[in-house]
C-alpha cells in the first residue's frame, strides 16, 4: 500500500468526521423547528400555483393545511378529491369530499339571438366594456363577448366561439379552479356539480328583466314564466327576480324542464341524443308535429347522408 | 411505470436538459462540438449510473442529517475516478472538457436524481433511471454540440457538411450556446406536446 | 335608428401621428446618408441596402404568417427600417448571403422571437450586426475602396481601425493622425467605413429633420455624443500621445449613426429623460472604453446592446417626476 | 422509507465510513492510474517533439533555461541521430500575450536555428480565429505565412503589418503577434544557450528515451 | 410668457364651432326624466309619487346624505311615474318622469333678469342656500358644491379659483357664460368668496378666449380681489390640480384634495348657479349646453332644462346628421359616448357632440413601441403604457405601486399614442379595481 | 493595477455566467424577479468568498504537502457543502431577518457550479490568498451583474407578448445569448 493511499484515507476520513462533528454540534446548537409536513403536503399538491384554493400558491395552501389541522374549509380544486386524500393522509386527517365541479356559462345570447343596439369600439376587454356601459345589446346581463374569461383560464378549458360570440367550456379540461367566475364582470359563470357522465342541466341566462323586456332583447332569455318551476318534480328550481335557477344538488337530471321552457333558456349537456319523439327543444309536443328546426336538421342530415352515398 | 418507460423517459419526456433544465453549465460549456458533448454526456452518464446504484444501496443506513454530505462524497469520488481514468486513457478529451469534469459533482442532475429517485427506489430501477437520464443528458449534449458545430463550422463530428467558410463563428462561442439551446428547447417542447 | 351608433370610452379624438408615420420619417431621414454612400461606394451600396430591406421584410412576413400565425405587419415600416440600419452598419462589400443571414438574425432572433415590434429588448439591427461581426470578422472588417478616395493608399481601413492598429504597434497618436482623414473630411464623409456611417453631416441633417417632425427628442443623441466628447477629452488631456482628440471620435466610425438612429430606437431605450441620461452616458462611456482599450476598434454597437440590457432596470428604478409626488 | 436516526454516533460513523471507503477506493485507483497518467503526459510531449523535429534516434536529457526576456524558464529537448549527432532541439516556449492569455508552443529548431516545425500545445484563443494558428503558420502553399524552414535570425519574425515578414492570421493580429513572440523567445533563448552552455542546468530526463 | 402647468399636456384641435353663438333658450320639452342621482355621492330620495302635480323649482327629491344634493323639478306638470329608466351607461337608474304642462314656477323664485349685487355676508346662510338649491359642480364632476365650501377640520381655504378654462375642444358653454353673464358671474364669485371667507379669487381662462378675458378684465378693473389669469392653451388645463398649479404654482400632493394647498376650484357655470340660487332663489334646474359637431347643421349653445331628452337638443340644432357615427355627452376628451338619444340632459351635461362616422371609429390597436409620448404628456407624471399593461394583465399591486389612483382620466395618453392603444380604457379599469382593493383593505 | 485587472476581467471580460458558463442553473432559476436576484447575489457573494478562502487554505496546507491534488474535487465540494449548511443553520438562528433574505437561496448554492468553479480556478490561476479573495468577490459581482440585468429583462419580458412556444426558458436563453453577445464587446479589454 503506497503512502498516497494512506494519506488519502486519513485525510479524507478526517475531513469527513470533522464535517459530521461540526454539523452535528452546530445543528444541535442552532436548532429551529420547522414542520416537515409542510414540504410533504406541498409535494402532494399539483403545484399549479393557480390560487384556485384561495391561497397565494401551493406552498401557502400547504402551510395553511398544516396549520389548520382541519381540512374542512380547505380544498384544492385542481388536484380534486384524490389530492385532498393524499394531503389528509400526510396529516392523518379525514379529507372533505367535494363533488367534482365544472364551470358552465349562464348566457346563451349568441349574435343571432340577441340583436346589437350599438357598436362597441373600445378596449377588447369585458371588464373595460362593463365599466363603461351595459353592453352592445339590449340585455344588460348578458355576455359581452370579449373573452376575459378565456384569458383567465390557465387550463385551456375555455374558448370563445366566434360564431356565437360566447365562451365554451371544455368539460374534460376544466378543473373548476374558478378563475373564470372571478374574471367575468357579468358573473356568468357558475361552478356546477359535474353530474354523472358530465351531464348537467341549467338555466343559461341571467336576465332579471321582466318577461317582455327580456324577450325583446334576447330570444333565448329566461322570461321568468315559472313553467319549469312548476314542472320540476324535485323542487330543484328556484324563481327569483324573474329568473329561474336550477340547484344542481337537487336536480336529478330528469329533463322535464328543458322541454317545458318556451324560450329554450334551459340547456342540457352531455345527454345522448333523445329518441326522436322527445328531441324537440320547445314544447313537450309528443303528439304535435315537430317544429321547423329539427326538421330542417333532419333533412340536412339525410342530404349529407345521400351525398356521402354518392 | 415499467422499466422501459423508466429508461426512456430521460430522452424526451423528462429530458434533464430540455425539460428539467438541470445541469446547464456543462450543457452550455462543453458543447462547442458534438464529440465534446458526447464525451461529457457519457462521463456524466457513468457518474449518474454509478451514483444511483451506490446511493440506492446505502440509502437505508444514512442518517438524514448527513444525507447530502454522504451523497456528495459518493458522487465526488465517482467523478474523481472518471477524472483519473480519463486523464490516463483519454488525455485529448480530458483536455478539451477541462474544468467541467470536476464540475460534474455539482451538476444538478446527479444530486437531483440521487435525492429524488435513488434514495427512494430499488437498486435496479435506480440503475435504469440513472442510465436513462444519463443517456438523455448525453443525447441532449450531443444534439446541442452537433447543432453548434454544424452552424459554427459546417461540420458534425468533424465530418464536413458544408465548407467552413460558411460557418458562423458565433455559434461556437458563448452566445451561440445560449441561443441554440433556447431554440432547441422550444422545438423539443413543441415536439413533446405534439 | 337604422345605423348603430358607436360607443367607446373617452377620449374620442386622436392625434394623426401613427407608428407607420414615425417609421417612415426615420427612413426618410436616412435617405441623404444613403445617397452619399451610393456616391461613395457605388452600386454596391444599393445592392446591400435593397437586399437587407427586402430580406428583413420577407423574413418578417414569412415568420409572422407561417410560424407565429399572425397577420403580417410588414407595412408598418419597422422591418424596412431595421433592414436599412442593418445595411448601414455593414461594409458595402459584404457578400449577399451574409446579409441575408444578418437579416434573419436581426428579424428572427432580435425581433420576432420576442413577439415583434415593440416587444424586443435589444435593438434588432444591432443584434444582426453584432452577430455578423462576431461570426464573420474577416468580411465585416474588410472595407471596399471608396470611389472618391483622396488618401488612396489607406482607404481600405477605417480611421478607427488605423488608429487602433497604430496604437497597438506603439506609435504615438500624432504620427498616426498624419495618415488619417482630416476632421473636415470625416464630417462630410470622405472616409472608409460601414455603408451608412461615413457622412456625419448628412446624418446630422436627418437628425434635424426628425427633431422637426417630433419623431425623437434631442436627449439621447446629445447625451451619447456629449459623453464621448467629455470622456475622450479627459483621456486626451491626460495623455495626448496615447489618446486621440475627442472630435475625432465623434466624427469617426458609427458614433453619429449609433447615437442618432440606433440608441434612439424607442423600443429599446428608457422611458424617462433621466433614464435616457443614464442610458446615453452609459453608451458614451462604454464606447470610449471599448474603442480605446478593447479588442475592437469600434464599440458603439456593443455599447448600445449592453445598455439595452440595462433599460428594464433603468425603467424599473428611474421614474418620471410625478405631479404631487414627494419633492 | 426507513431512515436512520441522526444521532451523533451514527452521523459521525456513517460519514466516516463513507469517506473511508471512498478514500480507499480512490487511493487505489489513483495508484493504478498514476503511471498511466504520467505516461500519457509524456506520450503527448514526445509526440509533440517528434512532430516538430526531423526524424531522430534518441532524445538527450532535457534541460531548463531561463528565457532571456522573462523570469520563467523554457524547457529544451535535444534530439540526436544514430551517431549521437545533434539533429535539433525542441523548445517548449510560451507567451502570455495571446488574445486570451497564455499560449504554449513546442518549437523545433535545427542546430543552425532554422525552424523545423512547431506544435501549439495549449491555448485559449477564439475558435475559428486565433485557434487557426497551428495550421496557419505551417501552410506550405502560402509562403507569406509559413515559418517552417525560416529562421528568426535571418528573416524578420514580425507580422507584416508591423513591418515584419510574416502574414498575420486574418483578423487575428493579436494571436499572430503573440505566436511569433513565443517563437522568437524560444529562438533567442536557444541562441543564448548555445553561446553560454555554462548556464545550462542539467536535469535528469525522466523517460524521454524512446 | 403665459402661465400654464408644467408636466405634460397636449393640444388637440380646438374646433370651437359654436363659440360665436349666443345662448338661446331651448323650447320646453313635452316630458322630462329627472334622475335622482345627478351628482357624485348618495342619490337623492324621491319625495313625489305618481300623479303629483309639480311646479318649476319644486323639490322633487331630497339630498340623501352629506355628500349628496337636492333635486328640483325643472318643469311644471304631472308626475307620470317614479321608476327606473336607462341612463347614459345603459343601466337602469331611478328617476322621476314628468309630463310637462305649462310653465308655472314655484313662488319666491325671481325669474327677472335684473342684476342684484347686494347679498348678506353670512357664510353659513349662503352655504345653506346653495345646499338647498341642489347646486353641484357644473365643470363635469358634479360634486355637490356646498361640501366643497365647507373645508374639513383644520383646513382653511386661502383662495377661490374659478375655472373658466374650458380646455375641452368643441365645448363653448363656459365661454358664452363668461361673455353673456359676466356681471352675474362676478356676483356669484363674490358670494363664493364670502362663503369661503377668502380675500382672493382668480379666474383662469385659456388664451383662446380673448374676448372673454378682455370683457372680464374690463369688469374687474376696480376690484383688486378678483384677478383674471390668462393661460396658455393646453389640455388639461381645466383639470383642477393643473389649474391650481398653473395659477398659483402650488402642487396638490398626490392623493390630497385642493384644499390641502388652500385652494377651492369652481366652474364658471357653478358660480353663475350660485348667484341665481342666492340672489334669485332659483335652484339648479337649467344649464347651458353646447350642441356641436362637424356635420351638425347649426352648432349652438342652449339654455336647457334638466331632464330634457338629448333628442330635442339635436333636433333644435338641425337634426341628427346622416353621417353621425357617435354621440358624446361632454367633450371629445372626457365625454361619454351614448347609444341612445332618449336619455335626459342632467346637471353635469356640458355639451352634446355629434361625431362623424369617419372620426368616430378608432384605429386598430398596435403594440406599444415605447415611444415615451404617453409618459411625456401625462399631466400627473404617470407611466400610462405601464399602467395599461399591468391593468391588462391584472397585476394590481404593480398598478397601485405605480400610482394608478393619481390618474385624472384626462385621456392625454390615449390621445397621443401613435400606436392607438386604449391606454385610458385599461387605466380606468385598473383604477376601479385598485380603488376597490384599497377600500377593502381599509375596512 | 493587478487587482483592477482581475476585477475587470472577472466581471466583464470573462463574466462567470455569460462567458465561463458557471452557475447557469441559478442564473436561469432565480432571475424571475429583481429582488430575488439581488438576494441571491448577496448569498453567492457570501459563500463564494468564504469557500474560496477555505478551499485555498486546504489546497495549500493539506492537499499540496501530502501530494493529494487529485482529491481536490472531493475535498472542495465537501467543504462547500458543509459550509453552506453551516451558514444556513447559523443564519437561521443568529439573524432570522438575514436568513429570510438569503436563506432560501442557500440550498441552491451547494449545487452551484460557480462556487466550486471559482475555487478551482483560483487554484488553477495560481493566485495567492488575497488575489483569490478579490477574484471571488469580482466573480460574485459578475454573477450578480448578469443575474440582476437578466432579472430586469425577464421582468420586462413578462409584460411583453412573447410567442407561446418561446415563453419561459427559451426566451430567457435567447436573451442570455444576446447579452453574452453584447458582453463580447468587452473582449480584449484586459
Ligand atoms: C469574439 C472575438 C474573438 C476574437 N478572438 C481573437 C483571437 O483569438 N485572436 C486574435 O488575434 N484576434 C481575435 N479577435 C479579433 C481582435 O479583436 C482584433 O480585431 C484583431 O486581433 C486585430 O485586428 P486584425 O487582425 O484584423 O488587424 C477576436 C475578436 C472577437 C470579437
Ligand atoms: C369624498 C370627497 C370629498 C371632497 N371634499 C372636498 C373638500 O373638502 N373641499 C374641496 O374643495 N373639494 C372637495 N372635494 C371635491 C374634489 O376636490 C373635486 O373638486 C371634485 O372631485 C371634482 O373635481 P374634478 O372635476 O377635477 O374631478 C371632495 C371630493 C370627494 C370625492
Ligand atoms: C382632465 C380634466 C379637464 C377638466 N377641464 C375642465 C374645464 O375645462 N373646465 C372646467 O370648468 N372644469 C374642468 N374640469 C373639472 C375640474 O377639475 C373641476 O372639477 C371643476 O373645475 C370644479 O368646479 P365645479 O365643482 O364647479 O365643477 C376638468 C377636469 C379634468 C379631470
Ligand atoms: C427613432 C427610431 C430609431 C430606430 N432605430 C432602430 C434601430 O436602430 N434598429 C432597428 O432594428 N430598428 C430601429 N427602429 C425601428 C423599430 O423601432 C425597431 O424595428 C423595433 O425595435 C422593432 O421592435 C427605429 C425606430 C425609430 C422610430
Ligand atoms: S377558469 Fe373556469 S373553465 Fe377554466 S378551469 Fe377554471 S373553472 Fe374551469
Ligand atoms: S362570459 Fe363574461 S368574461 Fe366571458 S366573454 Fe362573456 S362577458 Fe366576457
Ligand atoms: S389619463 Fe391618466 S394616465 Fe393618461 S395622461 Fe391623463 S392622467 Fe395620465
Ligand atoms: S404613447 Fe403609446 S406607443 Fe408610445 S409609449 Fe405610450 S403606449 Fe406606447
Ligand atoms: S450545472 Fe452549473 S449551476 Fe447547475
Amino acid at each position: 500500500m503506497s503512502e498516497t493511499i494512506i494519506y488519502t484515507m486519513i485525510a479524507l476520513s478526517a475531513i469527513g468526521i470533522l464535517a459530521a462533528v461540526i454539523l452535528y454540534f452546530v445543528a444541535q446548537k442552532f436548532k429551529v423547528y420547522e414542520d416537515p409536513r409542510i414540504d410533504e403536503v406541498e409535494t402532494a399538491l399539483p403545484g399549479a400555483n393557480c390560487g384556485g384554493c384561495g391561497f397565494a400558491g401551493c406552498r401557502a395552501f400547504a402551510e395553511a393545511c398544516v396549520k389548520e389541522n382541519n381540512l374542512a374549509d380547505l380544498f384544492c380544486p385542481v388536484g380534486g378529491n384524490d389530492c385532498m386524500t393524499d394531503v389528509a393522509s400526510v396529516l392523518g386527517l379525514e379529507a372533505v369530499k367535494q363533488d367534482p365541479r365544472v364551470a358552465v356559462v349562464r348566457c346563451n345570447g349568441s349574435c343571432e339571438h340577441r340583436p346589437k343596439t350599438n357598436q362597441y369600439d373600445g378596449a377588447l376587454s369585458c371588464a373595460a366594456a362593463a365599466a363603461l356601459y351595459s353592453g352592445d345589446t339590449g340585455c344588460q346581463y348578458g355576455c359581452l363577448g370579449h373573452g376575459d374569461c378565456a384569458v383567465s383560464c390557465d387550463f385551456d378549458a375555455l374558448h370563445m366561439n366566434h360564431e356565437t360570440g360566447l365562451p365554451e367550456v371544455v368539460d374534460d379540461k376544466c378543473v373548476a379552479c374558478g378563475a373564470c367566475v372571478e374574471a367575468c364582470p357579468k358573473t356568468l359563470f357558475e361552478l356546477r356539480k359535474r353530474g354523472p357522465k358530465d351531464r348537467k342541466i341549467f338555466v343559461s341566462c341571467r336576465n332579471e328583466d321582466k318577461g317582455g323586456v327580456a324577450k325583446k332583447s334576447c330570444e333565448v332569455a329566461c322570461i321568468g314564466c315559472s313553467k319549469c318551476f312548476k314542472v320540476c318534480p324535485f323542487d330543484a328550481i328556484i324563481m327569483n327576480n324573474n329568473l329561474a335557477f336550477i340547484d344542481s344538488d337537487k336536480c336529478k337530471l330528469c329533463r322535464k324542464c328543458v322541454i317545458e321552457c318556451p324560450t329554450n333558456a334551459i340547456i342540457e349537456v352531455g345527454f345522448p341524443p333523445r329518441k326522436i319523439k322527445t328531441d324537440l327543444p320547445p314544447k313537450p309536443a309528443v303528439k304535435k308535429e315537430a317544429p321547423a328546426t329539427p326538421e330542417v336538421k333532419a333533412s340536412e342530415e339525410t342530404k349529407t347522408d345521400n351525398s356521402d352515398q354518392k | 411505470m415499467n422499466q422501459l418507460q423508466n429508461f426512456t423517459k430521460g430522452f424526451i419526456k423528462e429530458n434533464p436538459v430540455f425539460v428539467l433544465l438541470l445541469g446547464m453549465c456543462p450543457t452550455l460549456g462543453v458543447t462547442s462540438s458534438a464529440i465534446n458533448g458526447l464525451g461529457m454526456g457519457l462521463a456524466t452518464t457513468f457518474v449518474l449510473l454509478m451514483s444511483n446504484v451506490v446511493i440506492s444501496t446505502i440509502k437505508n443506513v444514512i442518517p438524514s442529517k448527513v444525507k447530502i454530505p454522504s451523497f456528495i462524497v459518493v458522487i465526488a469520488s465517482l467523478v474523481t475516478v472518471v477524472e483519473l481514468v480519463m486523464q490516463a486513457y483519454l488525455p485529448e478529451l480530458y483536455k478539451s472538457l477541462g474544468l467541467f469534469i470536476p464540475l460534474i459533482v455539482v451538476n444538478c442532475i446527479v444530486l437531483g436524481r440521487a435525492e429524488a429517485f435513488a434514495s427512494k427506489n430499488t437498486i435496479f430501477s435506480s440503475a435504469v433511471d440513472g442510465l436513462g437520464m444519463g443517456l438523455g443528458f448525453a443525447f441532449a449534449l450531443t444534439l446541442l454540440g452537433a447543432a453548434r458545430e454544424l452552424l459554427g463550422s459546417g461540420k458534425i463530428f468533424d465530418l464536413t457538411i458544408f465548407p467552413e467558410d460558411y460557418g458562423m463563428l458565433l455559434f461556437v462561442l458563448a452566445p451561440g450556446a445560449f441561443i441554440v439551446l433556447g431554440y432547441l428547447i422550444a422545438l423539443i417542447t413543441r415536439l413533446n406536446k405534439a | 335608428m337604422s345605423k348603430l351608433l358607436t360607443i367607446s370610452p373617452s377620449p374620442h379624438v386622436h392625434t394623426s401621428d401613427s407608428v407607420n408615420k414615425i417609421m417612415y420619417r426615420v427612413i426618410l431621414a436616412l435617405v441623404p446618408a444613403l445617397a452619399w454612400s451610393v456616391f461613395m461606394f457605388g452600386f454596391e451600396a444599393i445592392r446591400v441596402t435593397l437586399l437587407a430591406v427586402a430580406a428583413c421584410m420577407v423574413f418578417e412576413f414569412l415568420i409572422q404568417k407561417y410560424i407565429m400565425k399572425e397577420v403580417p405587419q410588414i407595412t408598418d415600416g419597422s422591418a424596412a427600417l431595421t433592414g436599412i440600419l442593418l445595411a448601414f452598419n455593414v461594409p458595402a462589400s459584404l457578400p449577399t448571403w451574409m446579409i441575408v443571414v444578418g437579416a434573419l438574425v436581426a428579424i428572427g432572433v432580435g425581433k420576432l422571437s420576442f413577439g415583434g415590434l415593440g416587444n424586443n429588448p435589444f435593438n434588432p439591427a444591432l443584434v444582426g450586426r453584432v452577430f455578423l461581426l462576431i461570426s464573420f470578422p474577416v468580411h465585416m472588417t474588410s472595407w471596399p475602396v471608396t470611389q472618391h478616395a483622396t488618401v488612396d493608399a489607406l482607404t481600405t481601413a477605417t480611421p478607427l481601425a488605423l488608429l487602433k492598429e497604430g496604437v497597438n504597434a506603439g506609435k504615438p497618436v500624432s504620427e498616426i493622425l498624419l495618415d488619417l482623414p482630416s476632421n473636415l473630411e470625416m464630417l462630410y464623409g470622405n472616409m472608409s467605413g460601414s455603408l451608412g456611417e461615413v457622412s456625419a453631416l448628412l446624418l446630422l441633417l436627418g437628425f434635424a429633420y426628425m427633431l422637426w417632425k417630433n419623431v425623437i427628442t434631442w436627449h439621447i443623441p446629445t447625451f451619447v455624443l456629449g459623453t464621448i466628447f467629455v470622456f475622450q477629452g479627459a483621456l486626451w488631456m491626460l495623455n495626448p500621445e496615447n489618446f486621440v482628440e475627442p472630435i475625432f471620435h465623434l466624427l469617426s466610425g458609427g458614433a453619429m449613426l449609433g447615437a442618432i438612429y440606433m440608441a434612439t430606437d424607442m423600443v429599446t431605450s428608457p422611458m424617462t429623460v433621466r433614464g435616457q441620461l443614464i442610458f446615453g452616458v452609459g453608451i458614451g462611456v462604454l464606447t470610449v472604453l471599448i474603442r480605446n482599450f478593447g479588442a475592437y476598434p469600434e464599440g458603439i454597437s456593443f455599447a448600445i446592446l449592453i445598455m439595452n440590457g440595462f433599460v428594464p432596470l433603468i425603467n424599473a428604478y428611474i421614474k418620471p417626476k410625478r405631479f404631487g409626488g414627494q419633492k | 422509507m426507513a431512515q436512520k436516526e441522526s444521532t451523533f454516533l451514527s452521523m459521525t460513523l456513517t460519514l466516516f465510513l463513507v469517506t473511508f471507503v471512498a478514500a480507499t477506493i480512490l487511493g487505489f485507483i489513483y495508484d493504478l492510474t498514476k503511471a498511466d497518467i504520467a505516461l500519457a503526459k509524456q506520450q503527448a510531449q514526445k509526440e509533440a517533439i517528434e512532430s516538430v523535429l526531423p526524424a531522430f534516434d534518441t532524445l538527450g536529457d532535457s534541460y531548463k533555461m531561463q528565457a532571456e526576456d522573462s523570469a520563467d524558464s523554457l524547457e529544451f529537448f535535444p534530439a540526436y541521430d544514430a551517431n549521437q549527432q545533434l539533429i535539433g532541439v525542441a523548445v517548449k516556449t510560451f507567451t502570455k500575450n495571446g488574445f486570451s492569455g497564455l499560449i504554449s508552443i513546442m518549437a523545433g529548431f535545427s542546430p543552425d536555428g532554422t525552424i523545423t516545425g512547431f506544435e501549439v500545445l495549449e491555448h485559449k484563443e477564439t475558435p475559428g480565429l486565433g485557434a487557426k494558428m497551428n495550421a496557419w503558420f505551417k501552410d506550405e502553399t502560402k509562403p507569406g505565412q509559413n515559418i517552417i524552414g525560416k529562421s528568426p535570425g535571418t528573416s524578420n519574425f514580425e507580422v507584416s503589418k508591423d513591418g515584419g515578414d510574416v502574414d498575420a492570421i486574418t483578423a487575428s493580429t493579436i494571436t499572430s503577434r503573440a505566436f511569433l513572440e513565443a517563437v522568437v523567445r524560444a529562438y533567442k533563448t536557444y541562441q543564448n544557450a548555445k553561446e553560454q552552455p555554462v548556464a545550462i542546468s542539467k536535469q535528469t530526463n525522466e523517460g524521454g528515451q524512446s | 410668457m403665459l402661465k400654464t402647468f408644467k408636466l405634460g399636456g397636449v393640444h388637440p384641435a380646438e374646433n370651437k364651432l359654436s363659440a360665436s353663438k349666443a345662448i338661446e333658450k331651448l323650447a320646453l320639452p313635452k316630458s322630462v326624466f329627472i334622475p335622482v342621482a345627478q351628482h357624485i355621492g348618495a342619490p337623492a330620495q324621491a319625495l313625489v309619487k305618481k300623479g303629483d302635480q309639480v311646479k318649476v323649482g319644486q323639490l322633487l327629491a331630497k339630498s340623501g346624505g352629506f355628500v349628496s344634493a337636492n333635486i328640483h323639478s325643472s318643469v311644471s306638470g304631472t308626475v307620470k311615474k317614479v321608476d327606473l329608466a336607462m341612463d347614459s351607461s345603459g343601466y337602469p337608474k331611478q328617476g322621476i318622469l314628468i309630463d310637462v304642462a305649462g310653465d308655472e314656477w314655484e313662488e319666491g323664485i325671481d325669474t327677472s333678469s335684473t342684476l342684484i349685487e347686494k347679498f348678506e355676508a353670512d357664510s353659513k346662510k349662503i352655504i345653506d342656500k346653495i345646499n338647498a338649491a341642489g347646486i353641484v359642480g357644473l365643470g363635469g364632476a358634479t360634486f355637490p358644491t356646498h361640501v366643497k365650501l365647507m373645508p374639513p377640520q383644520g383646513m382653511k381655504a386661502e383662495m377661490l379659483l374659478i375655472n373658466g378654462v374650458e380646455c375641452e375642444p368643441y365645448l363653448t358653454s363656459d365661454h358664452r357664460v363668461m361673455l353673456e353673464k359676466a356681471p352675474e358671474l362676478l356676483v356669484g364669485i363674490r358670494i363664493l368668496m364670502c362663503a369661503l371667507e377668502v380675500k382672493k379669487a382668480y379666474i383662469g381662462i385659456e388664451n383662446n378666449k380673448q374676448d372673454a378675458i378682455a370683457h372680464l378684465k374690463e369688469l374687474t378693473k376696480a376690484d383688486q380681489s378678483i384677478q383674471i389669469v390668462p393661460l396658455k392653451v393646453k389640455y388639461p388645463q381645466g383639470g383642477e390640480k393643473q389649474l391650481i398649479k398653473a395659477v398659483t404654482g402650488r402642487e396638490v400632493p398626490s392623493g390630497a384634495l385642493p384644499i390641502a394647498v388652500g385652494a377651492v376650484v369652481n366652474n364658471v357655470g357653478t358660480a353663475l348657479a350660485v348667484y341665481e340660487a342666492v340672489q334669485k332663489n332659483k335652484p339648479l334646474i337649467e344649464r347651458v349646453v353646447t350642441i356641436t359637431g362637424k356635420s351638425v347643421a347649426n352648432p349652438s349653445n342652449f339654455l336647457v332644462r334638466v331632464g330634457t331628452p338629448v333628442q330635442q337638443l339635436i333636433d333644435a340644432a338641425g337634426g341628427l346628421p346622416d353621417d353621425a357615427g357617435k354621440i358624446i355627452s361632454g367633450g371629445p376628451m372626457m365625454g361619454k359616448a351614448i347609444a341612445n338619444t332618449d336619455i335626459p340632459v342632467t346637471k353635469g351635461t356640458s355639451g352634446i357632440l355629434i361625431m362623424q362616422d369617419k372620426e368616430a371609429k378608432r384605429e386598430k390597436v398596435k403594440t406599444c413601441i415605447r415611444c415615451t409620448r404617453c409618459v411625456t404628456v401625462c399631466p400627473m407624471g404617470l407611466e400610462p403604457y405601464y399602467l395599461m399593461t399591468v391593468s391588462e394583465k391584472q397585476i394590481w399591486e404593480n398598478a397601485e405601486d405605480h400610482h394608478i389612483m393619481d390618474c385624472i382620466e384626462c385621456g392625454s395618453c390615449s390621445y397621443t399614442c401613435p400606436a392607438d392603444r386604449p391606454l385610458l380604457d385599461y387605466i380606468r379599469l385598473g383604477k376601479g379595481k385598485v380603488g376597490n382593493i384599497i377600500r377593502s383593505r381599509k375596512q | 493595477m493587478e487587482y483592477i485587472i482581475i476585477i475587470i476581467a472577472a466581471i466583464f471580460v470573462n463574466n462567470i455566467v455569460l462567458n465561463q458558463f458557471l452557475g447557469v442553473c441559478p442564473f436561469l432559476g432565480v432571475s424571475k424577479k429583481i429582488s430575488t436576484a439581488v438576494g441571491m447575489t448577496g448569498a453567492v457573494t457570501f459563500v463564494m468568498v468564504i469557500a474560496t478562502m477555505v478551499t485555498y487554505l486546504i489546497q495549500v496546507y493539506i492537499l499540496n504537502p501530502l501530494g493529494l491534488q487529485f482529491l481536490q474535487t472531493i475535498f472542495f465540494i465537501l467543504v462547500i457543502a458543509s459550509l453552506v449548511q453551516l451558514v444556513e443553520i447559523i443564519l437561521k438562528k443568529v439573524s432570522p431577518s438575514l436568513y429570510q433574505a438569503l436563506g432560501v437561496f442557500l440550498p441552491l448554492i451547494t449545487t452551484n457550479c460557480a462556487i466550486l468553479g471559482v475555487a478551482i480556478l483560483t487554484y488553477q490561476k495560481e493566485f495567492n490568498l488575497m488575489q483569490g479573495v478579490v477574484f471571488a468577490i469580482a466573480n460574485a459581482i459578475g454573477f450578480g451583474l448578469a443575474l440582476v440585468l437578466f432579472a430586469g429583462l425577464r421582468e420586462h419580458l413578462d409584460l411583453m407578448n412573447i410567442p407561446k412556444g418561446l415563453k419561459g426558458t427559451p426566451i430567457a436563453l435567447i436573451v442570455a445569448g444576446i447579452l453574452a453577445m453584447a458582453f463580447m464587446g468587452f473582449s480584449g479589454l484586459v
